[in-house]
This record gives C-alpha cells, structure tokens and sequence, in this order.
C-alpha cells in the first residue's frame, strides 16, 4: 500500500518543481504591430466596415464619374428603394444565417405572403387589416415550417429549404392561378395593401415607407442581436450549436425562434413589395433568395454562421444597389453590372479571408 | 439640350428584341437621341423592368420605350414614369389596361393569331374537325401578347374562346393541352415533349415565338413527327421565314419590331421637341405596325405573302 | 461524511445505435465529496455525466437530487437547479467573449424600463462579475474580457470553462476530463482550482484517466466499467493498481466494496 | 535522483496490474439486430439503394395508374432524354459536392462552353471539332478558375460559385451578343455541333448519344470513384479535407483537378444540349445548378461532402424526371411537379437521416 | 549510440498572425532512439513536428534528414522519405474504410493492363496487408478491415493510426501526443507498441506530457519552451522534477545540458 500512500499526499513528487514557475494558466503577447496588421485587427473587429468603406468609395467614384444625375436627393434615394425590398429580405436571410444556416425560400415566402394579402381581400372580401394580418400568419407559418424542419429533424437548412422554396411557389402559383390583382383595383378597395408605397419627400429626396420600413427593421435587429440575450444566443447557436446547448442554450427553440421570425419578415416584405410594385403579382421575388444572400455575402456575413453585422448585409445591398443604378446611368449593358457583382462577391470573402487570418 | 430614352426589353437574348435594340440604336443615333438599353433577366422577370424604369426617370429621359414582362403588374410604375412627364410607349407587348401607356406600337397580336389560325384550319381542311392541337404559349401569368395570340388563334380556327381574356377556359375536345415556354428552345422542347406525352396524335402546334417553335420543331424531330405536324408560329424573323422555306414552320404571322423601335424613337423625339404625342391607328386603340401571313402553302381565303417577300421583310 | 447523497441515480440506460453507453448504471454523489469516475475508454463515463447534467435524457432510469426525482430535459434546467458541468470538449463558443460565455443563457439584464420593456443586457455588470470571477480562481491575466475565446490559449479556455462552473455551481460541480489535454503546470492549477471549490463546500464529480491525480484528490472513487459502475473504493482502502485491475476487469472487487 | 531511477524500470507501478485485463485495445459489439435496424445497416452501406428504390417503386405506381401511355418504351425513353443534361451535369456536381464543395456554376458554363462551340464555328469559321475543342477548354478554365479560388485562396464553394455564376453567364450574353444560332444553319454546316442529337432506335425506344453519353460517364465516374486512387481521394477530401491532407493527399491538387474536370464535363453537357435543343442559345440552362443540385441531393449524396454514389445522383435525376413526366400525363397542373419534388427532397433527407443514425 | 543525426533542425520560425509559435528552433534526432519532446502547452511542439513532417512550411529555417537538406511541401512528401507521422488529431478519414485508410496516398495498383492503364486499385491486396500490419501490432480485434474508421471507438483509431505510422515509416516515426485521451489500459500498449517499433530499429520523436511515460521510454528528452529547444537531456542524468522545472521556467538548465 506503499503506493497509495504515496498518492495520498500531495502533488506527485515532479509536480512540485513547479513552485518555481510562472503562475499563469497561460500568457498574451503584445508586441507592436505593423500598420497592415493594426488595419487588419480593426477590420476584424468591426465587420460592416469592409462593406462600409467599400460603399463610400463607390459613391464617391460615381458621383465624380456621373456627377448630378447620380449624386442628387432623387437618384440616392431612388438606391434606397430600390433596395428596399432585398434589403428587408436579406435581414430575414443574416437571422438564418448567422445561425449557420441558408434560406433559399425566402423568396418564396414573400411572394406568397403576399399573395395571400391580395386574395384574401379580393377573393373573400376581407377586410385588408385582417387580409394583411393572415399573410403574415402565412409568412410566420412557412418559417416555422422550415425551423421545425431544421430543428427537430435536424435537416440541413439548405435541403430543407430548397423543397420548401419549390414547395411554397407552387402553392403560390397554384392558389393565385397565377393571377395579378391590379394596382387600380388595389387603389380602390384597399389602399392600407400599397401603404408602404406612400412616401415622405424631403425636397427631392423620397423615401417611401418601404425605405423607412427597412432601416428601422434593420437597427431594431442590430440592436436585438447585440443587446439582448436572444440575440447573442442566435450568435452562440451559429458559432458551435453543440457548445451552445451545453451551455444552456435551448439550440432547437432558437432556431425554431429564428426561421419562424426570418418567415415574419418575408411577409412583411411581402406587404412592401405590394407597396413597390402597386399590384400583387405571383411572379415576382424570383431571385430574391440570391439577391439576399449575395447581400449578406457582400456585408462580410460568415455563410459558416456566427459572424458578421446585419448592418454589413445593409451595406452589401446598398453597394448592389450602388452598382446597378450608376452603371445604368453610365449606359453600360446590363450585363457588365452582374458580371461587376460576380467579382464583388469574389473580391468581399478574399478580403474577409484575408482580415481573418488576425484571428489565427 | 440631348434627348434621353430608354429601350427595355423582356429579355436582351430573343433575337426580335436583340433587333428591336438595334433598330432603335440605330435611330437614335440618326436622330440625335442618347439611347439607353435595360432587359429582365428572363421572360417574366418584371422586377429588372421597374428598377429600369426608375432608372430612366433618374435619368431624366424623355421618353420610354417598353415591352413589358408583367403587363398589369408593371402599370404602376408606368404612371410613376408618365407622372414624371415621360412619354411611355408600350412596344410589342400593350399593357393591362391598354392606355396605361401614352401608346402602343405593336402587332396586332389578335390578329396574327387569328392569320395562324385561320390558315392552319384552312390547310387541314375536312381533317380540321378532329386536330389534335397544342398550344405553345409563354409564362404563367398570361400576359396581354400570350392571351391575344393564344385566343386569336382560337378564333381563326373556329375554337370558342369562352373568355377571351383568359387561356385555359376552353372546352373544346381538340384542345389537347396548354404549357408554357418562356419564349425560347429549351422551354419550347421541353413543353413539346410533355404535351407529346399526353397525346401523341398531335397534329398542329401553335407557338408564342419562332424560337419556341424551333425548340417544339427538334422534340417531334427527336420522335421522328416532324412531317406530320403542322407548326405555326408568330415572329417572322429571317430564320423563321427560312424554317418555312424549309417546311419547320408551315406559316408564320410576320411582325415588324424595326418599324416599332425607329417609330418609337421618332414618337420620342417628336414628343420632346414639340409636346406631341402620337395618335393610335383608326378603329384600334393601338397603332398597329401590321402583320403579314409568310407561308409556302397558301390557303384559300387566308391572305398571305410568300417566302421571298418575307426574306425581304425580315428581320434578324 | 454525511450519508445522505445529493445526487443520485438508479439504473441509468441509453443506447446509440448498436452500441449501449449505459448499461442499468448507478450513481451516489455526496455533499461536500470530490468523487473520481474513472474507466476504459469507451466505459460510459461522459454519458453518464451528460444523462446527470441534461445534456442527454437517458432512455431508461431515474436521476434524484437532494432526494427529489428530476428529470433535466437540457442542461439549462441542470443548470437552474444548480449543476454545473465542464464538459469534454469545454462547451465555449469561440467567436463570442469571455463574458457572454461565461454568461450564455444566464444573462443580466439592465435595471429598469431598459432591460425589463427592451430586455436591454447589462455589459458592464457581465464583464464585471465575469473578471471578478476569474481573478478569485487566480486565472487573471486576461487583460481584456471582452475578447473573443477563440484567441485564447488552450490552457486559458480550460480556465474560462473551470471559472464559469465554479463560479455558477450552487449544489454539485461535474468536470469531464478538464486535464486531458493539459500541461504538467496546466494541470496543476486545474487540480488546485478543484480543491478551491470543494473548500468552498461544493461536491465535486471529476472523470480523470490520470491516477496519480485521481488517488491525490478523490474522497471516492466510482469504477465505471461496461456501461455501468462496477463498485466504489476509498482511495485509503486501495492502491492504484487494485483500481485499474478493477477497471480493466483484471480482478474483481470484493463484494463489501460495492456497497461503500 | 530515486525518482528518476523508479522511473527507469518499466511502468509506473500500478500499470502492472494490467496483465490480467483483457489485451485487446478496444472490443466489438455484435449483438443480434432487429429488422429494423438490419435494414438501416444496409441501407447505409449501400447508399444508391434508397433512390433506386424510390424510382423502381415511383415507375411501378405510375404504371399502374396510367399504363401504357406512361410504361412504354417511347415514354421511358424519352425520360431519359429529358434527364441527359440534367443527368451530365449532376455528375459534375457530383465530383464538386464529394469533396463538400458546392458548385453553382455549372449552368453557366455548359452555356458558354456551347455559345463558344457555335460562334467559334460560325462567327470565326473554325472547323467543327476544332470549336468543339476550343469550348472544351472553355469549360475547363472556367471549372479551373473555380478550383483556383476554392484551393489556392481557400474561399467558400458557395460564394466562389455564386460569383463565377455570374461573370460567367454576363460573359457569355456579353459574348454572344445574344445570338441564337438556328438549327438548320447547324444542321447545313457543322453537324458535328448536333451530333448528341443523333439517336439509337430498338423499337419504340429511342437512345439519343446525350442519353448513351450520360449513362456512359456516370458509370465511367464510379468505376473512378470507387477503384481508383483518385477517386478514393476525392472522398477523403470531402470527408475531412485536413485529415486528407496529414495523410498524403495533396488536397489543393485534388480540389483543383476535381472542378476543372467538373468544368470539362459541363462542356460536354454544353455540347449535347446543342444536340437536345439542334440550336446553340444563350439563354438556355438557367436553372441547371438548382435541378444538378437537386438530382445530386435526391440521390443521397450528402452536401457536407465525403459520402454518397454517384449512382444516387442518376437516379436521383430520373426520379425528378419520372414524376414530372408521370404528372404532365396525369394531367395535373405542372405546379404540383415542383410541389412534389419539394416534398421529394425534404423525404429524401429525411430518409438519410434516419439511415445514418446507425453510423452513431 | 552513434553520433551522426538522421533528422535535424536548425532556425525553425514559424509565425501565425500575432502568435510565434517557432521562434528559432532546432532539433535532432539519432538513429535508433526514442526522444521524447515536452513542453507547457503552446511551447510549439506540435508546430515543431508539422514543420518537419511537412504538414506546415516554417517561415525560415533549414531541416536536414541524413545530412541532406530537404524541404518538404506536403505530409506525402516526407513520407515518401521515410518519415511517418501520428498527428494529435490522428489524420483518419472517418468515411473511409480501415485499409482506405492505412493506404490513402499510398494505394496499391492491380498488376498488370487494369492496374496500369485503368489505374485499379487492388484492394484485396491492401486489405490482406492492413490485417497483417494490425495483427502484428497486436490490434487484430477488428474483425472487418473494410468497415468505416467512423465506427470505431476511440482506442481502435488509435491503434489504426499508430500502426499505419509503424509500418510505412523506413526513417523515422514522429508521434505527438498518441495517448492523451487514452485510459490507462489503452496508453499502455501505445507505449508498448512504440518500444516495438524501436526494436524495430526506427528512431520514433515522442511528444507526450505524461512525465512517467517519457522517462520511462525515452532515451534523451528535448525541452521545448516558448517556440525554442531549451535544452536536451538525459532522463537518466535528470529527474522529473528537473524536467518540469526546466520546461516551465522554474529553474534554468545547465550549459552543458544544451550541448546534449
Ligand atoms: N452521440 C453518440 N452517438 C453514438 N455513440 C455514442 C455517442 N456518444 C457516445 N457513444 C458511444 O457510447 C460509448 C460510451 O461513450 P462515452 O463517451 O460515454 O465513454 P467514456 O467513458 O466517456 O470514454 P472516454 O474515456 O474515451 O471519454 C462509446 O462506445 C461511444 O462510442
Ligand atoms: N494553425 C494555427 N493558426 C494560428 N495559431 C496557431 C496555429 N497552430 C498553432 N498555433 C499557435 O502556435 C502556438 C504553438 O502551438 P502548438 O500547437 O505548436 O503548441 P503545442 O506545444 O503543441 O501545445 P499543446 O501541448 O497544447 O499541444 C500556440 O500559441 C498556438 O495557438
Ligand atoms: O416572349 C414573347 C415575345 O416573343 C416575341 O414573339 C418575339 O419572339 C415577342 O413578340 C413577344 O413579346
Ligand atoms: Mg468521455
Ligand atoms: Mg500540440
């Protein structure tokens, strides 16, 4: 029992050799840091800059290059509108997201939302407070669907939503029979549906509400995201779902919280969209699952989830936006604006990629 | 001061909106006026036409030029456009309702189908009672040129039409069935296929455009149908004359996108120098750019011209 | 020691697949005890610690606290109830900071109409208690709380992970290996934190490969062997090589031994 | 200096109670399993099983329910036609998704690699095959491109993709100045460019070359896959690209091999889509990446790389294409095909799930 | 012991970010030894061995194997030169089969057309020499060669990793780490495998920071220390007391020591 005994006292005998050493579980270094890696520090440590600086600078380009016709009131807030509707999308795809996940279906949600909106007045005859509020229960129930999917069967997002995207527009198509309800009936019996197209002007500056509408969505999301517990466990659920379920978080009920909410918001863009387009048109969104995600692609957003700033998706919208208008302007073939998008998307990860490495 | 407008086209890769634009590049550099040139990015796709549309008021064009994808659900964005004291002009396509725009220059899509109809009818002759027909149309949402073309088809044939506004309500039992193509090869084969499958003794084919038309052209090829089947179409671009020359196409309703384009750019600029805006065509709330029939097998009572007349109208 | 266990559990069962982790296992922690679980691999160990901490519901068996049944459906409910658990892997999000780890889904939220209408969190107060916390088990000498974890230090994080269970722990603490990977000075201070807690009165369930380690701090020791435990010894009654022989199933354990 | 001496004879002293322990470094299970459980094992080590299930069972239920209109020759047949590009395309995809990649390009490039076989012959007067070489190595640089950025700059197959999409297809509208070149011109000049149109007859059932060329190269592509260095290294790749890497596998070259083949195979579909449509257009292929994906994840290939048979891709294509056929003939709206095949996919991985629960 | 090196280092640096995790380093290792290396966690031994089994090129430095420089660009490189690695995340492909495994990168061709013009693989072969190789190294209770790494517990792959490194390795065979998560069972046929392989006449670099197990088979030890070789010694000159107060900075060895 020798042994034993021995192992009763303290530490093994090597141990105590470490009387001498330093006390730390571990340390830091902090030596000085060259300009490239200072920038790189700070870039990482505030990811909507990259976007932000990015944007600027292309304002600043047009507005040399185009001058008044691009840089006055009228065409800057016509960006704005114009990226409205990809804009209130993209805050439902950073949700999806930053919790490592995809939502291929938001289009899809949106259209039929609001499709739903449209029918219920003119097909039931509801009143369009209560049409509108059932497009969303619509919108709310497509999410939930996909976060049930992804939660409890714990299928991969992608999949899930690639059927539910098909799923959903043939529902759409297939209840609306493909129908457009016209801006002029729309006018008449139920204005509240194209509410968002109001607008305020400010001199030449409009913003419609639909503009307004996705600003304060997407600071009341960055204020959610960064200042309650929810929304630092939508980041902790993105990061590492297994660390965050030991840690206490409820990962499935999160991301239920998530989809369902991503859904709210397609309908909501849904209503907007009939407030931009004046008429409920069943073929409209197609590309909005792309154009979100190369929104949120652009804003410096991880598509591994986790990371990222839901500002940076606005900035990566308005860069598109950017883009597109003042090429048009400039005349280009439309063609050069995607393939100019193309290699933003390309050039925003490398430069992500490269900013990254500070974390290494 | 330069005159500014704006072309938008349903897509930039049909070839009779690739000519439309060449033809209206063409006369705007002819007549002082600086052009600018949108498309969607498919058929359908209504979204890229009301960013472009916007586009060109920033722009402070004068005028517009559009076929639209989305003909009722482009509408407001059209009086956005008007209420910025554009002069619309919808081309090709009217819009829902017509005089959403300042005008429309375009074929008469009814009565091209009507032409098709009326000579594929006429062709089968006694056997046109029991045709097994298909029809070839365009995008689900029915816009205004797939109802009219679709319809007058119909009448041209001696089909009821029921609603005339509306595809898909007929009951005739020569009806074998409706699809859509979005306008080009790929959608037309695919649709021909599908529709092949349903019914097999398919005799005639109605098709929205040429490129559709050759896309249904290579699926009966493929089953070895081609002699048996009667395809008309609507376009009488060059290469669908010469698929007529060749017998691909039996006749096909010639339209006339240069006219449209250089017409429209004139309308423009006329509206831009004096304020005028230009009159629609007797009788018709649309000025009408005309339409010939181009077949090899002329038909009684089916006016039409013949192929070489169509080479030297064609475009393309 | 008092003989009225705070933790205990009957006839545990859960099954993967093919492979049964827990095979009818037991368990009895007692107030104020630091009791070694130690096994092959592949014994079961870290499942019964995540059957007793929420981080899996066993399919069959009944877990008592203080007495009462309970049934923790996520660790979140283990957590309220006062178990703490270190887990295998640490369990810390890495693009988050020191402060929100230590805090996942225990937040603090502002006083007033701030965190009770806008659920407003409190940073300040977080990142406060966070490095108090951290200096009190001596492990402060991370300059900046607010930093992420994944610039940490593998040693650094085990003491993140350490800290948060010592610190939030109210009735039992549950460490999973917290030495595996760890450095001879590393372990060290991990061995002396967990002394630190269990003179703050906690119990203390700690898994270990190390011998050495487990005799110098175990008050018992729970041999977990197929699935299930196999007896408990006091580390005074019996050497390191009667443990392993028992664990590897090289000997059997005197009948009396499973009683203790 | 006893401690150091102890320390020189063998184990510490109470490893030596190991010699009476079992010897083996770690034991087996095998119990009896229930039928159940038999069945997921085997579903799992034959991952082509579930869709060709799926299919044999989707073809038996359709013929019952619409005879011979839908099981004949003619019909079946003409499935596969229908199949061949999406068919050819998927095992591109295949390649990509096996090494956890994603390619979203694929539509693109096999339209470029045709505009270029047409316009290089008839804008240029190139000989056929040597235009037909010329969009071969079109599609390879494009793929090489793609594997360029994925292995060299290390960023994610998704946004690489996304961005190459796009600079890809506005090239090629750029290009082709969006001309279609017409069958018949093809067919008088340059009928090599249709060859794949070419067909096999044996009654009623017609074999295009595309039809023949898919079958050939999926069964080409798993023999590669499954007996050749190559191909096993293609699935350490996607399975844990730095394990791969620690054990030899060159993981770059892989990466950069697998999609500039993916890029050669796009070309070939791009040279028998000009032998399914007879004419070279610009605008076809739009939603070749969705149906590539689509086929690749009803045939049980999992998106995160590493497992699955390329046979499940084929047929998880044909099962796509039985259903829309069989619909078309019922004569259902089309709509409910994409309804279907949404639900088809979430079943699909579904079913995956389930059977690979038993690898835990 | 014969005084000519068959693996050396000289200047190793290697930066990562902010980190320098190879700050100067050098190494060498004699025919036919065992030399263990320890250090604190983070001193750069894992980075040290991925540098000289080409997993990672140092940013400056020079390696030499039997005298000759090498540089090499990828793990296959140094294994086509005898160099064989066990890697602290063991490198299986969980996927894959054992034998796929044991052979990836290395894969036997069929003889003659298939092999050379169809390039198949001969997996009966490999299969017949991956049992071999396990059953010699004593692990053949794997009944199926073919099934997936996946489904083996922890200790198996450990053994599939070991003696995939024992048989391939001709020069040298570099182990990092090979027991930490081992029980005690487990960790005591690594060790007896890795004298195995000594017999064998390969010299084996054992990273380990179980004290007892690398005085127990080492025939000298290299203390690593912040990115550096602090010293190399004798386990029989040395305690572990020594050792550990060297490698944590507690006591400086002698010159001479260094000279080793
Ligand atoms: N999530 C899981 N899925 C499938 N099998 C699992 C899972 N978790 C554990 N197992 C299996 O259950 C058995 C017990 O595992 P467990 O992790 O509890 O062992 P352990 O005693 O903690 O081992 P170690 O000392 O290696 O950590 C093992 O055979 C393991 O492979
Ligand atoms: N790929 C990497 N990226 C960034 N930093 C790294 C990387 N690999 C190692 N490091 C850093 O380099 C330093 C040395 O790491 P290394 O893994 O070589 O230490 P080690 O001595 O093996 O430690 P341990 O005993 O914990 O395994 C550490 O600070 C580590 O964080
Ligand atoms: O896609 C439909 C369009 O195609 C055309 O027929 C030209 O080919 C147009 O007249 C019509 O608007
Ligand atoms: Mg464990
Ligand atoms: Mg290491």
């Amino acid at each position: 029992m020798n042994e034993a005994a021995s192992g009763e006292g303290r530490a093994q005998e090597f141990e105590k050799a470490l009387e001498g050493s330093y006390s730390s579980v571990a340390r830091f270094e902090g030596y000085d840091r060259t300009p490239v890696e200072k920038l790189q520090h700070f870039l990482h440590s505030s990811p909507a800059a990259v976007p932000l600086i990015v944007l600027i600078a292309s304002l600043v380009v047009f507005a040399l290059v185009i001058g008044g016709r691009f840089f006055s009131p009228f065409s800057l807030t016509l960006i704005l509108q114009q990226v409205a509707i990809v804009g209130i999308i993209g805050a439902a795809q950073t949700l999806v997201i930053l919790t490592a996940g995809i939502d291929l279906s938001v289009g899809a949600i949106m259209v039929l939302s609001s499709v739903v909106m449209g029918q219920f007045t003119f097909r039931y005859g509801l009143p369009a407070p209560v049409a509108i509020l059932c497009g969303f229960a619509v919108g709310a129930a497509c999410g939930f669907l996909n976060g049930w999917l992804v939660a409890r069967l714990r299928l991969p997002p992608f999949i899930v939503t690639l059927g539910t995207w098909q799923i959903i527009l043939a529902a759409n198509f297939l209840y609306s029979a493909n129908e457009t309800i016209r801006a002029q009936d729309i006018e008449a019996n139920a204005p509240l549906l194209q509410w968002f197209g109001n607008n305020i002007r400010i001199g030449n500056a409009v913003f419609t509400y639909g503009v307004i509408a996705m600003v304060v969505l997407v600071l009341v999301l960055w204020y959610v995201l960064n200042h309650t517990a929810w929304g630092r466990h939508v980041y902790a659920v993105g990061d590492d779902p297994e660390a965050a379920k030991l840690s206490g978080v409820n990962v499935n009920r999160m991301l239920l919280s998530v989809y369902t909410l991503a859904g709210l918001i397609c309908a909501l863009a849904g209503w907007a969209l009939i407030g931009r387009l004046g008429s409920v048109s069943p073929t409209s969104g197609q590309f909005a699952n792309i154009e979100s995600i190369t929104a949120v692609v652009i804003g410096g957003i991880s598509l591994f989830g986790g990371r990222g700033s839901i500002l940076g998706m606005l900035f990566g919208a308005l860069i598109v936006g950017v883009f597109s208008l003042a090429l048009r302007l400039i005349g280009t073939d439309p063609q050069w604006t995607y393939l100019l998008i193309g290699v933003l998307i390309i050039g925003a990860v490398t430069v992500d990629q490269w900013i990254r490495k500070v974390a290494g | 001061q330069e005159v500014g407008a704006c072309l938008i086209t349903k897509t930039d890769t049909n070839p009779f909106f690739v000519k439309m634009k060449e033809g209206a590049v063409a006369k705007a550099k002819e007549l002082g006026v600086n052009l600018k040139t949108y498309a969607g990015k498919i058929d359908g796709d209504s979204e890229s036409q009301v960013a472009a549309i916007e586009s060109c008021i920033a722009d402070g064009a004068k005028g517009i030029l559009i076929t639209a994808s989305d003909t009722a659900g482009i509408v407001p964005s059209v009086k956005q456009a008007r209420d910025a004291g554009i002069l619309v002009i919808a081309l090709d396509t009217p819009l829902e309702p017509a005089d959403a725009a300042d005008a429309t220059f375009a074929t008469d899509n009814l009565l091209a189908g009507e032409l098709v109809g009326k000579w594929a009818a006429a062709t089968l002759g006694d056997k046109a009672k029991d045709a097994k027909i298909a029809f070839l149309n365009l995008t689900p949402s029915q816009p205004t040129v797939d109802v009219l073309r679709d319809q007058g088809f119909m009448k041209g044939f001696g089909i009821d039409t029921k609603d005339i506004n509306r595809i898909g309500d007929e009951d005739d039992p020569r009806i074998v069935g409706h699809d859509v193509t979005n306008g080009n090869e790929e959608g037309g084969r695919k649709a021909m296929e599908n529709l092949l499958q349903k019914d097999p003794s398919i005799n005639v084919v109605h098709t929205i455009n040429e490129p559709a038309a050759a896309g249904a052209y290579e699926a009966l090829k493929a089953v070895g149908m081609e002699k048996n089947v009667l395809i008309v179409s609507i376009d009488g671009g060059c290469p669908g004359v010469k698929n007529v020359e060749a017998g691909v196409i039996g006749a096909t309703s010639q339209q006339y996108p240069l006219l449209m384009a250089s017409l429209g750019i004139e309308a423009i600029k006329k509206f831009a120098d004096t304020g005028e805006k230009p009159q629609a065509t007797e009788g018709k709330d649309f000025v009408d750019t005309g339409v010939a029939l181009v077949t090899a097998k002329p038909a009684e009572g089916v006016d039409s011209i013949d192929v070489q007349k169509g080479l030297e109208l064609c475009w393309g | 020691m008092q003989r009225e266990p705070i933790l205990t559990a009957r006839g545990l069962v859960k099954r993967y697949g093919r492979v049964t982790a827990l095979d009818s296992a037991d368990f009895d922690l007692y107030p104020g005890e630091i009791l070694a679980v130690i096994g092959d691999n592949g014994a079961g160990k870290s499942s019964l610690i995540k059957a007793l901490s929420g981080a899996m519901t066993p399919d069959e068996g009944e877990i008592r606290l203080e007495g009462k049944p309970v049934s923790f459906r996520s660790p979140m409910e283990a957590r309220e109830a006062g178990i703490e658990t270190v887990y295998q892997n640490l369990a810390l999000s890495p693009a988050l900071s020191i402060a929100d780890n230590m805090f996942l889904g225990r937040e603090i939220r502002r006083q007033g109409p701030l965190g009770r209408w806008l659920r407003m969190l409190d940073r300040p107060a977080m990142e406060k208690r966070a490095r108090d916390m951290l200096s009190e088990l001596g492990l402060m000498t991370i300059q900046n709380i607010g930093q992420a974890v994944e610039t940490l230090s593998g040693g650094q994080r085990q003491g993140v992970a350490v800290a948060r269970a010592a610190a939030f722990g109210s009735r039992v603490v549950i460490m999973d290996e917290p030495t595996a990977a760890l450095g001879v000075k590393e372990s060290r201070r991990v061995l002396e934190l967990i002394l630190d807690v269990k003179k703050r009165g906690l119990p203390i369930v700690l898994i270990s490969h190390n011998m050495p380690h487990v005799f110098e701090v175990a008050d018992r020791i729970h041999i977990h062997r197929l699935g299930r435990r196999l007896t408990v010894i006091d580390p005074k009654d019996y050497t390191m090589s009667d443990a392993v022989a028992f664990m590897t199933g090289a000997k059997t354990p005197p009948e009396a031994a499973v009683a203790a």
